[in-house]
């Protein structure tokens, strides 16, 4: 029996909650491979992001399957599985503007970025000499702004940057700008599963299952259903 | 047009996929959570109020202790301290003692943690109200030889509500917003649910109006309560004369 | 417990306890002069005002402060640039900050409250106190400031100083509208590191120190007049 | 000789109604300069109502008030009753008559001596210092000069009384309203206030006193109005009303007196 | 034969002081069944204090009370007051101890009769029906019958002290403090009060009045205390006091009433 711990927020294509309470998304079909593949019953247990890490410790669930991306200081509290996926970094502007992701594009403009994600990281190592920079609590928030033009950029993760590009509001107003350089240290280690640092058993359990699901082919086919590209990122 | 107004139409019904049955059921636990935890608040806050009157000093001191450090403390760290910590270390002690572990109802928690906070704020709205009572009128409840609890039930609380039911209106509005906090323990309110709504269909304009509106009927609602109320215990009091103050 | 993090940050710590600060100052200034007006209104005005101030209250009071802030910074907000020369404006730098929307909504909301408790405390001012100033010639204006207020005002000082630690308490909202006062510096910590308790801790003391100030004060102020108990 | 003298206060005619019951049934009252006009009647017959109209803290349904020569302007008002014309002129009218509530009314937030000053300074525009000086030479005169710095809570009934004077007087009225000012002070300090009114009454001011102290009524007033539900039943010097009453209801009331 | 009726209240060297002014500096007073004692002094002599110290409205320094027969425990307490060992017993004692006021202190948001009845219900556990039985009778008594229905705001003042002595009557106190209970009512509502008191005195009930009335009091009283800066100055009938006083400082006092 493995309790999984879901962010009670909905985060589409990802996870979300329907209107009938159900939830479901791409790490919720992979959530159930995983599981289908280690022979266990598997629950979802939804709570706010503030009580996620509280109640991992506090053995309420085994692990936070919530799109958590693994950085180093991260895992000095808990454990990581192996990755599952890896989306690159975008900037996307207004259509008029020149586009171009690297430090000289951005001189003196202001980014709008989700706190606590890699982007922050990796705006505070490369861009942070050169422009300003805005905190959003949630990417669509980001969004609003750079359409009401009082931010430059938005800088975040791709696939959702690409989501709203695809909208209407988003189709109107901005473009993609380019994804950033890759930095292997801040943005390679990915999404993964977090867990209890004793956890070790559960650990090499998921960690075996998420390589079989690959192995199998499953991860693809859900990816299918879901985007129209790899989302695993480079090995 | 038209297809944007089904949409609407559709976005709200109460029937899933539409979001008005989530909706409405987040309003109903705002309002459970609100009302427990404003009843708990009004019995410490009446506790709190009367002990710090009572001119006890250590009693006083706690008070005054309580009433700054939990007003001060976010309710956030409170509940998630108490409910996940606190429970923590209970569950180790009863380990050590060879007791079964002990499970607490995060709503519960959560409901008595906000009430506790709620009793602080409480704690100094009924104080105030009570030191506006004329004194006069309390030493004549006590030359008839009314005891404490008589005294307060007949005299002290008519007498007080006139001027504490602005204060309580105003914190049961907020607890009524505050009560966001139980998804913390995992349990969904209507602010959550919004938010919820608004993510999965990216409407968050319509469902932020549309909750909006929930929460001014609640607000309309019990605003005439409070003024009914207001009314009822203000009898016996002279009209402010005249238009500004002549 | 690890507060290694706090080398880190202490800069972020700094500038959101002056935001925090600024905030809840602004806030609490303005907005109690506001709901001077808006209790007034309330006890002493027409019909008309009374039923404005009335339905000012209820608006601010009955809708969540976040969604105030939301539709104030999103949509009076992104309205603005499509004003013309305004992005040119002197105000421009202001107006495109967080901070001037969560000043503004929360100066509005806050006077909503306070505004309710001065309104209850104004009617609680015997009656008789006012007839005197009337008696002496004192004209509305002056009697307000001499004796209907001041009494008021003691009246409610322990229902006051409640109301401003609840606004100390409502500032993490600015957050929303991106700005970053000490609770959203915390809650940054507290994604980056995954440390559930030490950054609230510190806010919470930072938290704890802002409201004992203003409980001694008022107790301070509170104490200018003896009470017969 | 007191035909020489300036009116300082006419009132005529005064009517009011507190719902359906009507408490004043059209009282007439005129008062020169340097008048003492002391109004008795039994409890509840209207006294302090007619006190209370003649400043305009009860707006009366009908009649007409006259002070020092200046006839304040009334007009109806919705609710049946009359409300001022220029409510600056009522301040300015208020400002030159001084009160004395039968509840003292004292302002609870102020010290006795910030509630003498209070008037002073701020209605009538004296200095600070002056207003101390004087609020401190009448603090002597009713004896409190010692809780000057007290608050009213913590004073004895006659302390808070003698301070309720002492603020009226500070702001130097021509007319004086005196409601019931001697009921809570004992006999040496009746017979101190009765030599202050006197005084007064010498300066050439003018004062309306209502007192259930026959014997105070008697030794301090020019003019006695007996006020019987609401209608003035007799009026005339003193030694009519208390030793001669011609109505029957007056000579049933003064004749306690002599019990 | 006096000192054949039971004792029904003795209060022995009581002391009292707020903050450093010492206001009873040891005053003792023995009230035997129907009796009358008047006390009487000048304001702010600690007449009020004293009759609120013995139903502990306010605790006293030292000093020693009973009623009828029974001592109030009372020990020391933090801040040099003493206070009650028990609670209960002194809300059986108040009980029995009707009080008016100086300020009246009706209950603001109930109607007179609601007032009245208050304690007899609630205290005493009369029947609502029986306690409005008797609240009305007294209510004639005091002729407030019409106002039964009214709140103490729109009262006047007369009218709120006789809604406080019918409250203080309807408990049927064994033992009754009144503070200056005429001070607002008109000659003939005094004597009216006056019969009342000497009918309660006659069915054997003990009174303890304040009063600044002098001739109230010598009508009333069977004794009279002149208290004087906290001191009882003089004791004695009250022919004694008020014709033939032994202390100047009575002699002084009393001698405005002839005035
Ligand atoms: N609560 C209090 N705190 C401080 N001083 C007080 C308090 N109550 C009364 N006093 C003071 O104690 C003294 C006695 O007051 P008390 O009310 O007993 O006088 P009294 O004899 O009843 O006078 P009066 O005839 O004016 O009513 C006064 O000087 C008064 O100012
Ligand atoms: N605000 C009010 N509303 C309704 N009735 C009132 C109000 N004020 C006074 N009354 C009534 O009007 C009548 C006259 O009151 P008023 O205070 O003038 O009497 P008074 O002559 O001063 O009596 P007292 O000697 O007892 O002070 C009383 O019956 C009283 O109950
Ligand atoms: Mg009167
Ligand atoms: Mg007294």
């Amino acid at each position: 029996d493995v309790r999984f711990g879901v962010m009670n927020e909905s985060y589409p294509p990802f996870f979300a909650k329907d209107a009938s309470g159900k939830w479901q998304g791409w790490e919720i079909d992979l959530m159930d491979a995983v599981c289908a593949q280690m022979k266990e019953k598997c629950e979802i247990v939804e709570l706010s992001w503030d009580g996620l890490i509280p109640a991992l410790q506090s053995k309420k669930f085994d692990v936070i399957w919530s799109s958590m991306a693994n950085t180093s200081e991260r895992s000095k509290i808990i454990d990581f599985t192996d990755k599952y996926y890896n989306t690159p970094s975008t900037l996307i502007g207004p259509k008029d503007q020149k586009a171009g992701a690297a430090a000289a594009d951005v001189s003196g403009k202001t980014i709008g970025i989700q706190v606590s994600t890699v982007q922050s990281d990796y705006f505070k190592k490369y861009f942070s000499k050169v422009a300003q920079d805005k905190t959003y609590q949630t990417l669509d928030e980001a969004f609003q702004d750079l359409q009401a033009g009082r931010i430059d950029y938005v800088f975040g993760d791709s696939l959702a940057l690409q989501a709203f590009l695809d909208s209407e509001a988003g189709k109107d107003c901005c473009a993609k700008m380019g994804d950033v350089a890759d930095d292997k240290e801040i943005l390679g280690a990915g999404v993964s599963g977090g867990l209890r640092k004793d956890d070790t058993a559960l650990k090499a359990k998921l960690n075996a299952a998420i390589a079989a699901v690959r192995a199998s082919g499953q991860y693809d086919e859900i990816t299918k259903k879901y985007f129209n590209f790899d989302i695993y990122g480079a090995k | 047009m038209a297809t944007a107004q089904q949409g609407i139409l559709d976005l709200l019904s109460p029937i899933p996929p539409g979001w008005g049955g989530v909706l409405l059921t987040g309003a109903a636990s705002t309002i459970t959570i609100s009302a427990g935890a404003f009843l708990i608040g009004l019995v410490m806050g009446t506790g709190g109020a009367l002990g710090k009157l009572s001119g006890n000093r250590p009693l006083g001191l706690l008070l005054a202790f309580y009433t700054t450090a939990i007003r001060a403390v976010p309710e956030l760290i409170l509940i998630v301290g108490l409910y996940y910590a606190g429970m923590d270390g209970l569950n180790r002690l009863l380990a050590l003692l060879n007791l079964p572990a002990f499970e607490l109802n995060g709503f519960a928690v959560a409901i008595a943690v906000l009430g506790f906070v709620q009793g602080a704020y409480m704690t100094e709205v009924l104080r105030g109200a009570m030191l506006a009572i004329p004194i006069g009128q309390i030493e004549a409840a006590k030359a008839f030889g009314m005891g404490p609890r008589l005294r307060f039930r007949r005299i002290v609380l008519p007498a007080l509500l006139p001027n504490a039911l602005p204060g309580l209106a105003n914190l049961w509005m907020a607890i009524m917003k505050d009560s966001a906090l139980i998804a913390v323990v995992g349990y969904q309110e209507l602010a959550l649910a919004t938010r919820l709504a608004g993510a999965s269909t990216k409407h968050y304009f319509l469902f932020f109006t549309a909750s909006a509106f929930i929460y001014l009927a609640l607000t309309l609602v019990s605003n005439r309560l409070f003024m009914l109320l207001e009314r009822r215990v203000r009898r016996g009091q002279p009209k402010v004369a005249g238009g500004l103050a002549r | 417990m690890s507060f290694s993090w706090i080398d880190a940050y202490w800069p972020l710590l700094l500038t959101g306890a002056w935001q925090t600060v600024s905030l809840l100052v602004i806030s609490v200034f303005f907005g109690f002069l506001i709901a001077i007006g808006l209790a007034f209104a309330q006890v002493s005005g027409g019909p008309l005002t009374r039923a404005l101030a009335q339905g000012y209250c209820t608006f601010f009071r009955g809708t969540p402060l976040l969604i105030q802030l939301w539709l104030l910074y999103y949509g009076v907000g992104s309205l603005l640039p499509m004003i013309p020369g305004i992005r040119q404006s002197l105000f421009w730098p202001i107006l495109r900050e967080g901070f001037f929307f969560a000043a503004v909504s929360f100066t509005l909301n806050y006077a909503a409250y306070e505004a309710e408790v001065l309104r209850g405390a104004l009617l609680a001012v015997p009656k008789g106190e006012l007839e005197a100033g009337r008696a002496f010639g004192m004209s509305p204006w002056r009697l307000t400031r001499r004796i209907w207020l001041p009494r008021a005002i003691r009246i409610a000082l322990p229902t006051i100083g409640g109301e401003i630690v609840m606004q100390l308490k409502a500032t993490p909202l600015a957050f929303t509208v991106t700005v970053m006062d000490l609770y959203a510096v915390a809650t940054k910590v507290r994604q980056d590191t995954l440390l559930v308790y030490e950054p609230l801790i510190v806010v919470t003391v930072f938290y704890l120190v802002i409201t004992a100030l203003i409980a001694g004060t008022f107790r301070l102020v509170e104490r200018q007049i003896p009470m017969r108990r | 000789m007191a035909e020489l003298r300036p009116q300082a206060l006419c009132v005529e005619n005064l009517h009011k109604r507190f719902g359906t019951q009507e408490v004043l049934k059209g009282v007439s009252a005129t008062a020169r300069k340097g008048d003492v006009i002391a109004i008795i009647g039994s409890s509840g017959s209207g006294k302090s109502t007619f006190l209370r109209c003649i400043n305009l803290l009860e707006m009366p349904d009908s009649g007409r008030i006259t002070v020092n020569g200046e006839e304040i302007g009334l007009k109806p008002a919705r609710g049946g009753h009359l409300q001022p014309k220029s409510w600056r002129q009522v301040e300015r009218i208020r400002g030159g008559l001084g009160m004395v509530f039968q509840s003292f009314n004292l302002w609870a937030h102020m010290t006795v001596l910030e509630n003498i000053i209070e008037a002073p300074v701020h209605v009538l525009g004296l200095s600070r210092r002056e207003a101390i000086d004087k609020a401190e030479a009448l603090l002597n005169k009713v004896g409190l000069y010692d809780k000057r710095d007290a608050y009213p809570a913590f004073l004895s009934g006659g302390q808070q009384q003698r301070a309720a004077i002492a603020r009226a007087l500070c702001i130097d009225p021509a007319v004086m309203l005196f409601d019931e000012p001697t009921s809570a002070l004992d006999p040496e300090l009746v017979g101190e206030v009765l030599k202050v009114i006197r005084g007064l009454a010498e300066e050439g001011r003018t004062m309306l006193l209502v007192t259930h102290e026959m014997r105070f009524a008697r030794d301090v007033s020019s003019h006695v109005l007996f006020l019987h539900q609401g209608r003035v039943e007799e009026e005339g010097p003193p030694h009519q009303i208390f030793d001669a009453p011609v109505s029957a209801r007056c000579r049933e009331f003064t004749a306690t007196l002599s019990r």
